[in-house]
């Protein structure tokens, strides 16, 4: 065992005292994310043919994608269903024609259930 | 006579020391530990059963949340697993990624447990200190994968992320600022009087016993065993890495505290060697959708230890059988030998010691009613267990809460 | 050191029983074929004993169909893993407990018991792993034919439907 | 007598006592957070917590001895506030005190202590029995050295009240340096007897989850906080009413100087929570009569000596 005096931290803990604090006051305060970090998903239909490679990859079943034309004249229309979605993002990833895209939002909280469903 | 001043002690399952739920009955002779009962299993998710009903793109991301902490480790394992099964090989690149965001993980992982063992002897400072230079190792993983624990960085075939120059030197600038407080770690573990009382001697557990019990990882390691995957059984590109395997003689929790902080640095110089040497090229081979049947078995080192994935597969897209032996669960069996005869004081320590992962053990719950997932709101939650009650024959709502008494 | 076809020779010679039954997946992995409970239980106090495999890492459960398999992986010192395997038919499921020579199987072997049914002979009493205690017997969830569909949460039971048809346009 | 009546209760009495208490409990978090690099909790977090615990249900639990479960925290808070009377706070004098008013303050403060026990042991838990034992076992290790390094000074200012023992040292500031070793002894030894970090072992969160206050809630708690709180205010005046006496004569600038003294102390107390680890129950009794008892008895002869020398 090693015998010397107690409070080795001291002299660092002292030096902290009049240092600008690590932690920020966070409603006030200002949040930093990274710049690719994975947020709520963005849906551009154009280029969209309805393969389905996102939700047979989603882990979670959380992405929706249908056709609410007919064939020939397609209407897609995505909906994400937010308290399920996990934000791995392999649906960006598996989509063939480059369709979803994530974003930087992540504040998707809300009061109501019914708001968790969104379309994209 | 000392038979009758036993007391016995539920640690857990909700308990300050214990962040995930576990239950160790302890019996006290005093405030000495003369038996002790190791209760796991409140976190079990079904996981593998979950593995058989999906397709193994799905199972990356199941797999992933097995644990917060070590969850690269898991998908790495995964995914070499398949790949081996597969019979394709990752492009060096997409090796060296993962071998760096296993280090960073590593340093996550062990900054952390810094923290927690500290917080669990009352070293308050040190353990936000810990914390502290965490978030910075955070705020990399989130910048290379875009989350701060599930990082998503693994797929079967290579991975889904590169990391390019401006990254590589946010990497090198945190890990110069982490070394120099690593070091300064290093040097309070090794000095401090009073974390050398709380840890030193505390929680034996000798190389002998190691093997017998399986421990695993930093466990053993202190134990004086050499036993690291990366080195013993090399994956990615651990074979090309020059690094030593760190070992203490302590046998005790102060030498698992100094191989973690020891592996710090190690893992520190790993990174910046995967930096440098880095290839160019591509990040992801083509893997196919159906993988052809075959069993194999795959090993990692994570943080904790050695993670062993098995998996079978049946030539279609799902799995036959996929079993995880996390490190948490090779290192509990141990647990009742090391804090036998201690005082209850050091039971969280000890306990805290092997870094455990109680949802590593259990593993992941997908036994829902159907596909979806139900979200219960309270009124239903109410109804619902009125209905649980009724059905065994007792009825709640007739129940007269007495009226509520005043005290002052 | 010993190399992996240096290990399947000197067993293939000491045990008839295991020519042509070990074969090496890749370097560091010997995998058996299937064995009976008196093979398995020959071989093993040989491997622990003169072989160094006196590390158990861990104990896979499978579900082969009639059987259940049971795939031990030992490891030497060297962090050689072989995987000895050993079957017993679903009808009468006992293999006997390793929980004495090798402590780390103890809570592997309790997860035989709640998840897949079988009977470990020589396990000593201790709390359910990892099923709660409440949990209604006579169900394994990692056998094939448990499907968690037809288990009801609320009143912990378990209601296939009775109709064949409908069980096959089930969930796979 | 009205007058000392609000001497008693407003100033610089019961209220001063919680206000600052509420005030110190602030300073200490916010200290202790600066130190660790956090930016700590708002001025009224104290009380904002206290308001809270105050609104809260209380529970007592079914096996506890209903009326010692609710008395004792209120005896917990008045013993505090009883010993507080007899310490100089405003002026040079306490509100009362009379020869010998040293030890009534040492056993006044003895009480809390024998309440959170009593209290441990009364909940019928089994942390809070632990607990309750530890608090005890804990108290039989700093109690001697505590009170053997509070009544040496005394032994020079040939005095067994505070108010005297005050008005000596300040008038012989300089026989302050002989009782150093003493401060030193009072200081870690009052950290023990404040239970924080290193000597929290009785409600050490991590082993026993809070230990003797583990099934108290609402008020009950709210008001063992608040004695809590006191006798950390209790602690600080009493040390540097005896070993840092310095005085100016003038009420207001002493008063001044005592918040500056206690603050002092409490500074002190504030960073030896945070650089140390928790010490177990028995490494702490072993630390107590290895180091701070021999120290204090030094003290005590050396002062005898003193004062034999100097023919005081």
């Amino acid at each position: 065992m090693i015998k010397s005096a107690p409070g080795k931290i001291t002299n660092m803990a002292v030096k902290h005292f009049f240092k600008k604090p690590a932690t920020i006051s966070y409603p006030k305060g200002e949040m930093h994310i990274a710049g690719n970090y994975r947020g709520k998903l963005t849906y551009d239909p154009t280029n969209c043919n309805g393969c389905g490679m996102c939700m047979r990859y989603c882990p979670s079943n959380a992405i929706t994608v249908i056709n609410e034309g007919t064939k020939e004249e397609r209407k897609m229309k995505a909906s994400l269903k937010i308290a399920q979605c996990i934000f791995c993002c392999q649906c960006v990833d598996s989509c063939p024609r480059k369709c979803l895209y994530y974003t930087q939002n992540i504040d998707l909280s809300s009061l109501n259930k019914d708001e968790l469903v969104v379309q994209l | 006579m000392s038979e009758y001043n036993r007391v016995v002690i539920p640690i857990g399952p909700q308990h300050p020391s214990l962040k995930e739920p576990g239950c160790f009955t302890v019996t006290l002779d005093g405030e000495k530990i003369v038996d002790v009962v190791v209760g796991i299993g409140y976190n079990h998710r079904g996981l593998e059963k979950a593995c058989e009903s999906r397709n193994y793109i799905q199972i990356i991301y199941l797999l992933e949340r097995i644990c917060g902490i070590c969850s690269h480790t898991h998908t790495t394992a995964f995914c070499q697993g398949v790949e081996e099964l597969a019979g394709i090989s990752i492009p060096r690149r997409a090796a060296y990624i993962r071998v760096i965001v296993a280090e960073i993980e590593r340093l996550h992982s062990h900054l952390l447990w810094l923290g927690v063992a500290a917080h669990e002897i009352g070293f308050d400072t040190m353990f936000m200190y810990a914390w502290r230079d965490r978030e910075a190792v955070l705020d990399i993983l989130a910048a290379v994968g875009g989350n701060r624990v599930n990082y998503g960085i693994n797929t079967i075939g290579g991975v889904r992320r590169d990391i390019d120059d401006s990254l590589r030197q946010d990497i090198l600038k945190m890990t110069d600022a982490l070394q120099e407080q690593v070091k300064y770690y290093q040097e309070l573990a090794l000095t401090e009087t009073t974390l050398a009382a709380r840890l030193a001697g505390i929680g034996k557990l000798s190389g002998e016993d190691a093997l017998k019990y399986g421990a695993v990882g930093p466990v053993i390691r202190a134990s004086g065993i050499d036993f690291d995957i990366r080195a013993v059984d090399p994956y990615a590109v651990y074979a090309e890495i020059p690094f030593k395997v760190i070992t203490d003689t302590h046998a005790d929790v102060f030498g698992r505290t100094v191989v973690r902080i020891l592996e710090l640095l190690e893992s520190i110089e790993i990174i910046r060697f995967c930096i440098k040497n880095m290839p160019d090229g591509d990040i992801v081979t083509k893997a196919p959708r159906r993988i052809p049947a075959g069993e194999v078995i795959s090993r990692t080192e994570a943080p904790r230890g050695e993670d062993i994935h098995y998996i079978r597969s049946n030539g279609t897209e799902r799995p036959d059988r996929v079993r995880v032996r996390a490190p948490s669960e090779a290192n509990w069996h141990a647990m009742r030998h090391m804090l036998l005869g201690q005082y209850l004081a050091d039971a969280p320590i000890t306990i805290a010691a092997i870094d455990p992962c109680f949802s590593c053990t259990d593993r992941a719950i997908v036994i829902n009613s159907g596909r979806e997932t139900e979200l219960m709101d309270w009124p239903r939650l109410r109804q619902y267990s009125i209905d649980w009650y009724k059905k065994r024959g007792i009825d709640v709502a007739s129940i007269k809460i007495p009226e509520r008494r005043m005290y002052f | 050191m010993q190399t992996e076809e240096a290990i399947i020779h000197k067993l293939a010679e000491k045990f008839s029983i295991l020519k042509d039954k070990l074969y090496v997946q890749r370097s560091k992995r010997i995998i058996s074929e299937f064995l009976t409970r008196e093979e398995f239980e020959q071989v093993l106090p040989y491997l622990r004993d003169k072989m160094g495999f006196y590390r158990a890492s861990h104990v896979v459960g499978t579900d082969e169909g009639e059987d259940l398999g049971f795939i031990y992986l030992l490891t030497n010192d060297e962090g050689i893993i072989l995987a000895l395997k050993e079957k017993a038919p679903k009808s009468d499921p006992k293999i006997s407990s390793l929980s004495g020579d090798y402590p780390s199987l103890e809570f592997h072997e309790r997860e035989l018991v709640s998840l897949f049914g079988a009977e470990v002979e020589g396990l000593p009493a201790g709390p359910s792993y990892p099923l709660p205690d409440g949990w209604p017997e006579g169900n394994y969830p990692l056998r094939k034919e448990w499907n968690p569909e037809y288990f009801d949460q609320n009143t912990m039971t378990y209601n296939p439907p009775i109709d064949d048809k409908e069980k096959e346009g089930g969930k796979k | 007598m009205i007058l000392g009546l609000l001497k008693i209760i407003v100033f610089p009495g019961f209220m001063f006592l919680t206000v600052y208490g509420l005030l110190f409990e602030y300073l200490d978090r916010k200290v202790h957070a600066r130190l660790q690099n956090r930016i700590g909790p708002p001025w009224y977090q104290p009380l904002a917590d206290f308001l809270k615990l105050i609104g809260k249900e209380t529970i007592i639990p079914a096996d506890a001895n209903k009326t010692i479960f609710q008395i004792l925290p209120v005896v917990s808070l008045a013993a505090v506030a009883a010993a507080f009377v007899y310490v100089p706070v405003f002026g040079k004098a306490s509100i009362a005190s009379f020869q010998g008013d040293l030890i009534v303050v040492l056993y006044f403060l003895s009480i809390p202590t024998m309440c959170l026990f009593l209290a441990g042991w009364y909940s019928r838990s089994v942390y809070s029995t632990l607990g309750s034992v530890r608090t005890l076992t804990q108290m039989f290790a700093y109690e001697v050295p505590l009170f053997m390094a509070l009544l040496a000074p005394a032994l020079i200012a040939k005095t067994w009240s505070v108010t005297g023992m005050t008005a000596f040292y300040a008038e012989h500031p300089l026989y302050i340096l002989i009782n150093i070793p003493a401060f030193i002894v009072a200081l870690i030894a009052g950290q023990g007897k404040l239970e924080r970090v290193p000597f929290d072992t009785p409600e050490a969160e991590t082993e026993i989850v809070a230990g003797p206050l583990v099934e108290y809630s609402g008020r009950l708690l709210a008001l063992f906080r608040i004695a809590v709180d006191c006798e950390l205010v209790m602690v600080a005046s009493l040390v540097s009413a005896i070993f840092l006496p310095f005085m100016t004569g003038h009420a207001i600038l002493d008063f001044i100087l005592y918040l500056v003294k206690t603050v002092a102390v409490l500074l002190f107390l504030a960073l030896m929570r945070s650089v140390m680890a928790r010490l177990r129950v028995e490494q702490m009794v072993h630390f107590c009569w290895k180091y701070l008892t021999p120290i204090a008895i030094l003290q005590i002869i050396v002062n005898l000596l003193v004062r034999g020398g100097l023919g005081l």
